[in-house]
């Protein structure tokens, strides 16, 4: 399966749906987004992988160097995931403790809307 | 004892074809649907590292993967011809939080991941052996 | 030119692997959706075929298949090691109605399926080498 | 896909359910089973193949010996197939004129009992 992306902004946090495989062979074009919509200036993302069938560290790599962007600007990049399997991947990485991880856009929302 | 090998040009899109067969192979070897995922991404991890390494230091050198049954196991080793890559740890650096080497999380992915893992030398690059319980039987049993 | 080379011990559950791997491939190599089928099955006859074989010959050495694309073309090449086994036509024994050959329905298949076929001597058996259109940039441009 | 192998049998005519996969891997277990038929005296065999997915030469060849078998008991072997893809392999290898093979079980078995 190959990898679907989407995004849309509500006030300042943009919502970025993913839907596929993020791997080392899609892996740029999830990278490319990201520096994209940071460089137009939006700075609290929001990545949305309940739709990912499989993430592998080449994934993680992107997020975090996502995350590593945002950050720089005082911006924030966080997960909806539920799914145990992708669960799994940040929980042995550790990274579960690097990125907010929701279990919905809505649950999100919310702390994003407390954080500001 | 049965045993296939794929050798692949070290390019992203043949991690996939890696990952593929594994499953497949892990499936008929005997292999618990639970662990499957495990394997896939396992494998998808260690090829992933040596096509990276490849595309560094010798693109025009092919990736080599064994799969195995044995005894009860299903073991894969991942062999790539890049000359010896230091995974040093990279100093962190983050705001308050403690962050992930990058370099390591494929690493760190398979040691999550795979029942019984090795770090060798192969004969050029490195070798990546893993393996995960299967059917006792095999697939020279099928 | 991207090339996967599987080579697998001779046990007919790997000729599944060989299918799948063929179809993967050639899916991304750009080979139409329609011609899939058609490379699943020729592909899976000319390693059914060296299996076979190999079981009969030389049960202990692996079948091998690259699988390229170059030149717009996706090409299979399955190469057995078993010692010239001569195709040669049996007698027909039918009941009024012609029977075809049963030891040359899989070459009949092939010949029938592949778009471009070679029947060639290897280094100790017998090479099949088979072509189907596919994308002019072929994998590498993925 | 694995193999599925079922069979009932309707006055003298024996209905053979094929599902999944013919290949080098599962034919034995459908020449088994032909044979098996045979030897408990059906010599009337339909095999329906609307559930299969792949069918190779091997296929072909189980199905041409399970022909010879019912033969030499006077018997018959025909098909039910309408998928193309299926339908094509016994095309290129000539086959068509050497099976019955018919669109349903039903217009099969009146096909079958003009024959009687
Ligand atoms: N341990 C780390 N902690 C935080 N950020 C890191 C770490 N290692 C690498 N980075 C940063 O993550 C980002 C992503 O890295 P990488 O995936 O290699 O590609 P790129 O820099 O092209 O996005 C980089 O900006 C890199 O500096
Ligand atoms: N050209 C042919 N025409 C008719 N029958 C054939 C032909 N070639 C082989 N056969 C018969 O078809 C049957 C199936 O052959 P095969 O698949 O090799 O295995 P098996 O004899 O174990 O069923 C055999 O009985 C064989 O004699």
């Amino acid at each position: 399966m190959d990898l679907k992306l989407d995004h849309h902004s509500e006030d300042n946090l943009t919502i970025v749906d993913v839907e596929g495989e993020i791997d080392v062979y899609t892996a740029p074009r999830l990278r490319e987004l990201l520096i994209d919509l940071v460089n137009k200036g939006n700075f609290h993302l929001l990545v949305n992988m309940e739709k990912v069938d499989f993430l592998d560290s080449t994934g993680l790599g992107v997020l975090v160097g996502g995350l590593k962007r945002v950050r720089a600007h005082d911006g924030s990049l966080e997960l909806v995931c539920t799914q145990e399997r992708i669960l799994k991947i940040f929980r042995i990485t550790g990274l579960t403790k690097v990125f907010g991880i929701y279990a919905s856009v809505e649950e999100a929302k919310e702390a994003h809307g407390r954080d500001k | 004892m049965a045993t296939v090998e794929l050798t692949f040009s070290a390019l992203p899109a043949h991690v996939r074809t890696a990952r593929l067969v594994a499953t497949a192979i892990a499936r008929r070897t005997g292999v618990a649907e639970a662990i499957l995922d495990e394997v896939r991404l396992a494998v998808g991890e260690a090829c992933s590292r040596a096509v990276e390494a490849h595309r560094l230091h010798c693109p025009g050198e092919p990736v080599r993967i064994e799969l195995r049954d044995d005894a009860g196991r299903f073991e894969v080793t991942v062999t790539d011809a890049a000359p010896g890559e230091d995974v040093t740890p990279q100093v962190l650096e983050a705001d308050g939080s403690l962050m992930p080497e990058m370099d390591n999380l494929g690493i760190a992915v398979i040691a999550g991941l795979a029942d019984d893992v090795e770090v060798l030398p192969g004969p050029k690059g490195m070798r990546i052996r893993m393996s995960w319980p299967a059917s006792p039987h095999g697939i020279a049993a099928l």
